[in-house]
């Protein structure tokens, strides 16, 4: 029963982030729009957007190979399957050993390859752009992320992501400047890695300082979809991921029984209410930078996390 | 016993390269030495392997050759066993490459005599159980690849390539020797026995792991000592790079390995220390000069230098953990390097057999007149794809697994005492965050750039797709990548009787009798991974996903120009190339690194020159290390040489100052 | 009488190495080549009075040859190579003659520091002799390096075999003497032909070694 | 057969050769006439290991000469083979003229038999004499081009040689004060095998001042800087036989010379230890050779400094001595004059094919004339002390052994032998490989003797057989 009731759970967030994700785009656009005092289209708007892309018949360029067929796919299957390991309004998930924060960072990783490689893949300008400069920034984003990691782990003695949200959760582990720095350096991460102001702008095109929406630029109709899915998976990911790590109240426990998952999955929402909130304020209040000041950018993330742990050191030798 | 099996193979080897001396230009003799080559191979992959997983007491053997007084002792026992597996495996796959790929080979007689023989020298070295056997066949090794990197010597810079190998060749050999000489002491105790017994000072073991450092780390590839690798790997045939890149560099880690580990007894803390930085540095750097190549191989064979720099330090990591009688730790990341060179093994050779096999089809290295690939070769870009994946470290492929396993190594440092590896194991661990992060940049840009976009020249469009002898060998290697990186259990319990060996017979837990076959090195609790269900998940969701997609809503596909913002050009320089690819890194770090200048070229307006901008790198190893060295060298040289024009009344003086030097020093010495 | 031979043989061996010091000071080839003839004339009494006071006839062999070869054939073979070379003006020293010699006795007193201690246990003629025979082979020495033409050249390496010779003889009993000098003997002959023959060639100019070396097989 | 008679074979066979060469006129029977000598040399050099003569006050037999003496006959006779196929080139081509062809033939048997004299001397006297007979013999044969700079060499070979045969002669009359007052005076006095058992009651103090002379006068024959200087131009403008005899033999006589002397030294231990002496002067040779190999441009002077980088070798090892590196010194001596040997016949094919003895005129031979090419790469694969080559093994355990013991000599030991190797092989590389320049017309020379010699190098690098070894060892013991 306990098993059944846990794959019920397991599968119930993985549906959750799903259905959730474009709600959360679509949040975040009316907060952005609304800081500039325009109305802003619905909420609901990302739903609509999926729904037609998914309709209509996909335009192939004629230099495209299986690759760039095979491509979505892979990239939404994967950053689902990175979802789904982050818990949401309930830690202790079913398939949480299969992998650890790790396994989830390069998860992620796989997803931007392959992404990466269909941007090359039509043999376009455009895609070869987006393409250098997503590695470019990946490359500083990643070592960034595992620190934050590290410091994470090194804290809790494990690098599964349950563990070590129940340890944030009931060992009382109190304020550290370590967990701020980590805090910062995945902030940071999240906003590169998602394509954000001021590393890259979603909402623009045809702009020479585009990343993320330059690769993709060949792409149309079921597979632009996908992708813009996975996209979206992957902001409501990251923002899982500090909600689960850095705010952990109110998650429920691995079966706690239905009202600690009604009130956890209410927390959950909240938190990425307030979460998609403070991004809109953040990417509204800030300028979008040149694509060669980046990486100062990311590499203050990096210094950020490996003083994380380098203090955490100091601190535990006390 | 099991020695005997071992001896057949390496005679066949040895036996068809002597065959090969005098018969290469007969017609079939490439199919004869090849097929030969994987026989001897696969029987020996078989004694190895069977040793391997059984895991006998280690059988010895002497033959009354080499040193009068000793003669060659021979010895296989887990470790060895191993690395015999890693070797025969490559030597199995390169043989069938060999195949099918040996008959565009145009100078066979430069190749065919000494590829046989470069096989048995890898196995002999392995097998050397006392300090002559092996240095014989560790620099016989070396002469034998040397020949094949001079196999095709009229191409410019293989020359060099191959003078500046041997004489690092030599360089290490010479380090390897001195380490011996400690070891043996100067009774000459050179069986491996007798040094395992022996008792070394501390200053005495420091002194050898130096020199084990410089001897096997050359030969590895370890920064500064590398520069020989991306010269010489690349110039010898592919299937012959392959073995370097994929086996030879291997032989080296079983080198620092044996010595280290085996033969050196205790260490002191603080050769983790030197050996993780060295690691570390060597993964960056590595990784970053691959960054910065266009020619295929070349980036393949630096690439290598940064995986050497990975393995080590997993063993930097492990000497420190046995330093301070961790011995779980050391078994962790012991398991990690172990499984990490066999990783590389798989992933490199299938990655040089690939670039063999784009190289034989349009004749290019040179990534810039590549692209487009994948229509006319799907096989072997699939199979270089898969490949690219795992060496990149992508989940649920094999590189991946012995990168975690390093993490969780690295993770587990806080248990260590000492505050100078308190902090190194952190920044290491950042190291190779960046390395591996790197390393995806990398291999997205040479398989994007040489398989995908659009044909740049019309070798390129005109490609034809290898044979299926070669691609077999390519499969073959892919679907282990794939095997080790979801069933990494299986390799773990297989390396466990070698961890244990080098160890103090602690080894991880048996992973074959995890639920679902989950990796857990330690404690589920802590960490743990299963590379099976990731792929089965990600599978799963991703034909579901098709799935619904094409029955819900639409499955239509029209193929169109590309759209390219509204302006598509037509002229395939437009693409993205590598040089362009890997420009913001190169501004990132290459400027810093590499002193990367970049010059733009642009003609005045009305002028019809092409604007050109060209990039120039310097490389600080050679800018630091080796030119000034060779500046000295020949100012020496210079100098003496005045020597040779004296007048005979000059040379006839300093015979004369000789006598009253030593006369004087005569009357003074009483 | 034990004095008397060993007085004789003092002045006659001592009388050999103030000849070549007079070598040294030698800068005409003329001159040059007499004194070369007193030194050999001197070496040849050496080794008759050896002969004579240590009862050894097959010493009157090398004196001998060492009287007739070298202090009467070689000085006017050389002699007449001059002529034909016309080098006889030919001043040709490296050091000047005050430096060489004081050089010159410098290596008189390294042979006699060298050789005084390690001859304790002989007899005094034979450790005069040997320190003597040192200073010649020293002088000789000396005399090769410190003159640019070849026949000078000769001469020293004459000179110091001299005193090699005077110093196997002075080896009282030692076996051999006379075919090692006869050996000797061979080896300049040679030599002078070599000078004789490179001339009679026209290979060289001048038999000056540094014109010799002009060749620079190695320079590019 | 006693043992004699073999003895006197192998004196007066190569004395009676010469006289008929002299006399013969015609190369083509001279040259196989030459073969057959010393053929005849070298089986009764064999027949020494069956039936071995006492010592008498001249001559000696005995565990250490031996294997020189068929060392050296072996060398002499493939020598001989290789010089019947390679100097009718040079008639044709006149740089020699039949005169002094047959001069050349008679001097080659002439040399034979000084080399063999020495080698088989009872007598410090007599192993002067012969070496000295052995400079005339190769001076004349050093100049016998007589070109310019033939002339030159043969010159500078002279004075140098013979001013280092002076201070032998010096060194050897000390030697022979010193063991008067204990053997008593006369023949006895200066005959090893008496000398050696009583070595120990030696004036001490003589013999260290001898041995500096003798150092300097036989090392000067060796060829150890910085007493080499004549030895280069001789290798190089002589006939390429004769390089290969000097570097393959003569060098070993003379060193066998400072050995039998260091053997002296040893046995009184009193005497100063020669050991650092030869070290150091081992040393100076190995490395400034070693430097010197970079700007060669001459093929010939090229193996010349190579030669001088191994005596210096051979020297370090047997200064340091003890049994690993005394047997790494033998061992190093015998497999040097094969192999330089070999690749001097390598370098006279290719010199006489390509007409050129200069090094960038010499590209791509494995091309263009794959034996010879191979064979000389694997030449100096084995002179660089590469495996599987022989002279890896005495390289291993003299490096080895150097380390434990004195850790900080091994370092200019194995800094020279890398700047060797780095020399080598930059000018190999370039002769074998690359794209072939200058005449193709295949060779015409009999490769066997640089086959016969590579092989029973490579045979060495893996296996020595039993009776080598135990002489080696117990040579070894002797030299201390």
């Amino acid at each position: 029963m306990a098993l059944i009731i846990d794959w019920l759970v397991q599968g119930f967030q993985m549906l959750l982030v799903l259905a959730l994700c474009p709600l959360l785009i679509g949040f975040v656009r009316k907060v952005k729009a609304r800081l500039l005092r325009r109305r802003g289209a619905s909420v609901l708007q990302p739903y609509r957007d999926l729904r037609r892309l998914l309709l209509k018949e996909v335009v192939l360029a004629e230099s495209a190979s299986w690759l760039f067929r095979v491509v979505p796919y892979l990239v939404f299957s994967a950053v689902w399957v990175a979802a789904a390991l982050v818990p949401t309004f309930a830690s202790g998930l079913a398939f949480n050993w299969t992998a650890d924060l790790i396994a989830i960072v390069a998860l992620l990783g796989s997803a931007r390859f392959f992404l990466a490689l269909a941007g090359l893949d039509v043999g376009a300008s455009f895609g070869g752009i987006g393409s250098s400069r997503e590695m470019m920034i990946a490359s500083l984003a990643e070592p960034a992320m595992l620190m934050m990691v590290f410091t994470l782990s090194l804290l809790a003695g494990t690098t599964q992501l349950s563990s070590v949200a129940q340890y944030l959760l009931t060992d009382g582990v109190g304020l550290r400047v370590s967990l701020l720095l980590a805090m910062l350096a995945l902030f940071i991460v999240a906003i590169a890695e998602n394509g954000r102001i001021p590393v890259d702008n979603p909402a623009t095109h045809l702009e020479l300082t585009m990343v993320h929406e330059a690769m993709v630029l060949e792409y149309s109709g079921r597979h632009l979809a996908l992708i813009e899915l996975a996209a979206a998976l992957k902001l409501t990911l990251y923002l899982s991921l500090l909600a689960c790590v850095f705010t952990p109240w109110g998650m429920a426990e691995a079966q706690a029984g239905w009202s600690a998952y009604l009130l956890g999955l209410l927390a959950y929402l909240a938190k990425l209410a307030v979460g998609g909130f403070l991004l809109a304020v953040f990417e509204t209040g800030i300028a979008k930078m040149r694509v060669f000041r980046v990486d100062e950018f990311l590499g203050a993330a990096l210094m950020l996390g490996l003083l994380g742990i380098l203090l955490l050191f100091v601190s535990r030798s006390l | 016993m099991p020695l005997y099996w071992f001896l057949g193979p390496l005679a066949g080897l040895l036996g068809v390269g002597c065959y090969a001396l005098v018969g290469s230009r007969r017609p079939r003799s490439d199919a004869i030495v090849y097929g030969i080559s994987f026989l001897c191979s696969v029987l020996a992959l078989g004694a190895s392997l069977t040793h391997l997983l059984t895991a006998p007491a280690a059988s010895t053997l002497t033959l009354p050759l080499g040193l009068p007084w000793s003669g060659v002792h021979l010895r296989v026992d887990a470790l060895s066993a191993f690395f015999l597996v890693i070797v025969n495996l490559g030597g199995a796959v390169t043989s069938w490459y060999g195949l099918g790929h040996g008959r565009h080979e145009q100078a066979p007689e430069r190749v065919l005599p000494f590829f046989p023989a470069f096989l048995a020298a890898m196995n002999l070295v392995l097998l050397a159980d006392d300090a002559f056997t092996f240095l014989l066949t560790w620099e016989f090794m070396s002469l034998m690849s040397w020949a094949l990197v001079m196999a095709h010597h009229r191409q410019a810079g293989n020359a060099h390539a191959g003078y500046v190998y041997l004489l690092m060749a030599g360089m290490g050999t010479m380090a390897l020797l001195l380490a011996f000489g400690v070891l043996a002491g100067a009774d000459g105790g050179y069986h491996f026995a007798d040094m395992r017994a022996g008792l070394l000072s501390q200053q005495a073991a420091a002194l050898v792991l130096v020199l084990t450092l410089v001897g096997a780390g050359s030969k590895a590839g370890l920064f500064p000592l590398h520069v020989w690798l991306p010269l010489a790997h690349p110039a010898a045939p592919s299937h012959v790079s392959a073995l370097m890149s994929g086996v030879m560099t291997k032989v080296a880690v079983y080198g620092f390995m044996r010595i280290v580990f085996d033969l050196l007894g205790e260490p002191a803390w603080w050769w983790g220390a030197v050996v993780l930085a060295l690691g570390a540095v060597t993964a960056v750097l590595g990784v970053l000069y691959a960054l910065m190549q266009h020619d295929l191989k070349r980036l393949l064979a630096y690439h290598t230098v940064e995986n050497i720099g990975i393995i080590f330090i997993g063993l930097g990591l492990a000497l420190a953990f046995q330093a301070n009688y961790l011995n779980d730790g050391a078994a962790l990341a012991l398991s990690a390097a172990l499984f990490h060179v066999f990783n590389h093994s798989l992933f490199k050779s299938l990655l040089f057999l690939g670039s063999g096999s784009v190289l034989s089809a349009t004749g290019e290295r040179d990534m810039e007149r590549l692209g487009g690939l994948i229509h006319r070769m799907p096989w072997t870009a699939l199979a270089f794809l898969i490949g690219s994946a795992a060496i990149s470290a992508l989940p649920p492929l094999n590189g991946f697994v012995s990168e975690w396993l390093t993490f969780q190594a690295i993770l587990i440092s806080p248990e260590l005492p000492q505050w100078l590896l308190k902090f190194l194991v952190p920044a290491v661990g950042a190291a190779l965050a960046l390395s591996a992060a790197l390393a995806g940049a990398c291999f997205v840009k040479a398989f994007g750039i040489t398989f995908l976009g659009r044909p740049r020249t019309p070798a390129a469009a005109q490609a034809e797709e290898t044979d299926t002898r070669s691609l077999t060998a390519l499969f073959v290697l892919a679907a282990l990548c794939v095997l080790a990186g979801i069933l990494p259990g299986l390799v773990i319990d297989a390396l466990a009787p070698v961890v244990a060996s080098l160890n103090g017979a602690v080894r991880l837990a048996a992973q074959a009798s995890q639920p679902w076959l989950t990796l857990v090195p330690l404690a589920e609790a802590k960490n743990s991974y299963n590379g099976m269900l990731v792929l089965l998940f990600i599978v799963f969701s991703g034909f579901l996903s098709a799935l619904l997609i094409h029955r819900l809503a639409s499955r239509d596909a029209r193929r169109g120009s590309a759209w390219d913002c509204g302006f598509p050009d037509d002229n395939p320089a437009g693409q993205y190339t590598a040089g362009s690819f890997a420009q913001p890194i190169r501004r990132m770090f290459g400027s810093v690194v590499f002193q990367a200048r970049e010059r733009v070229d642009m003609p005045a307006p009305g002028d019809l020159r092409p604007a050109r901008m060209t990039v120039s790198l310097r490389d600080p190893a050679w800018d630091y290390g080796y030119l000034p060295l060779i500046q000295v060298v020949n100012t020496v040289a210079g100098r003496l040489n005045h020597l040779q024009f004296l007048t005979v009344r000059r040379y006839l003086t300093l015979v004369f100052s000789a006598l009253i030097l030593l006369l004087l020093g005569l009357a003074i010495w009483r | 009488m034990y004095g008397l031979v060993f007085d004789i043989a003092h002045m006659l061996a001592g009388g050999m190495v103030v000849v070549s010091f007079l070598l040294l000071y030698q800068d005409r080839l003329y001159a040059l080549l007499n004194t070369y003839a007193l030194h050999a004339l001197l070496l040849a009494l050496v080794v008759s009075w050896q002969a004579y006071s240590h009862d050894a006839p097959h010493l009157y062999v090398t004196a001998g040859i060492a009287l007739i070869f070298k202090a009467i054939i070689i000085p006017v073979v050389l002699h007449r190579i001059i002529q034909r070379l016309g080098i006889q003006r030919t001043i040709e020293q490296v050091l000047g003659v005050g430096l060489n010699m004081l050089v010159g006795v410098l290596l008189v007193a390294l042979a006699i520091i060298v050789m005084l201690p390690v001859t304790a246990a002989s007899e005094a003629l034979v450790r005069e002799d040997l320190i003597f025979a040192l200073s010649i082979v020293l002088l000789g020495l000396l005399m090769m390096i410190t003159r640019r033409n070849a026949v000078s050249q000769v001469v020293g390496f004459m000179s110091m075999e001299n005193g090699l010779v005077l110093a196997a003889v002075g080896a009282s009993g030692m076996p051999l003497v006379v075919e090692i000098s006869i050996a000797f003997s061979v080896l300049i002959a040679l030599i002078v032909i070599g000078i004789f023959l490179f001339r009679i060639r026209e290979r060289f100019d001048t038999v000056d070694v540094q014109a010799m070396d002009a060749f620079r097989g190695e320079r590019p | 057969m006693n043992g004699s008679t073999v003895v006197a074979a192998l004196l007066l066979i190569p004395l009676s050769a010469a006289v008929l060469l002299v006399l013969l006129p015609g190369y083509r029977v001279a040259a196989r006439l030459n073969v057959v000598a010393t053929l005849l040399t070298l089986l009764s050099a064999i027949t020494l290991f069956h039936v071995r003569p006492p010592a008498n006050l001249y001559l000696l037999v005995d565990d250490f000469n031996i294997y020189l003496i068929v060392l050296n006959t072996w060398v002499g006779f493939t020598t001989s083979v290789f010089s019947a196929s390679y100097i009718g080139h040079e008639l044709a081509t006149g740089r020699l003229t039949p005169v002094y062809l047959r001069f050349y033939h008679a001097m080659y048997q002439g040399l034979m038999f000084a080399m063999n004299l020495a080698l088989l001397a009872n007598n410090i006297g007599l192993l002067w004499v012969a070496i000295e007979l052995a400079t005339l013999t190769t001076v004349m044969m050093v100049g016998i081009y007589r070109t310019h700079e033939a002339l030159e060499a043969a010159w500078k070979y002279f004075i140098l040689g013979s001013v280092g045969i002076a201070l032998a002669l010096f060194g050897t009359i000390l030697v022979y004060l010193a063991a008067q007052p204990v053997v008593g005076q006369g023949l006895p006095a200066m005959a090893w095998h008496i000398l050696l058992p009583q070595a120990s009651a030696f004036d001490p103090a003589l013999l260290n001042l001898a041995f500096v002379f003798l150092l300097l006068g036989y090392g000067t024959k060796v060829g150890l800087a910085p007493l080499h200087a004549w030895l280069p131009d001789a290798h190089a403008e002589g006939p390429t036989p004769i390089s290969a005899v000097l570097s393959g033999l003569l060098l070993n006589v003379a060193l066998y010379a400072v050995l039998r002397f260091k053997m002296l030294m040893s046995a009184n231990p009193a005497a100063v230890a020669p050991g650092p002496l030869m070290v150091s002067m081992g040393l100076v040779s190995l490395v400034f050779a070693a430097f010197m190999l970079y700007q060669r441009r001459d093929i010939k002077r090229l193996f010349a400094y190579s030669s001088i980088e191994h005596m210096g070798i051979i020297t370090f090892a047997f200064g340091m001595g003890g049994p690993l590196a005394n047997f790494a010194g033998l061992l190093h001596m015998t497999l040097h004059s094969l192999t330089k040997s070999a690749i001097f016949f390598a370098v006279g094919h290719v010199a006489q094919i390509k007409g050129t003895q200069k090094i960038s005129d010499i590209r791509g031979l494995t091309v263009t004339h794959p034996a010879l090419g191979w064979g000389l790469l694997l030449g100096v694969v084995a002179i660089a002390g590469l495996p599987p080559m022989g002279i890896f093994v005495s390289e291993f355990l003299l490096v080895t052994s150097t380390f434990a013991r004195e850790p900080l000599l091994a370092l200019p030991l194995v800094l020279g032998l890398l700047l060797a190797l780095g020399a080598l092989l930059l000018r190999v590389q370039g002769l074998a490989f690359g794209e072939p320049i200058g005449s193709t017309a295949p060779g015409q020379a009999s490769y066997l003797p640089l086959f016969a010699h590579l092989g029973l190098v490579l045979i060495a690098g893996i296996w020595l057989p039993g009776p080598l070894v135990s002489w080696f060892t117990h040579v070894a013991a002797l030299l201390g």
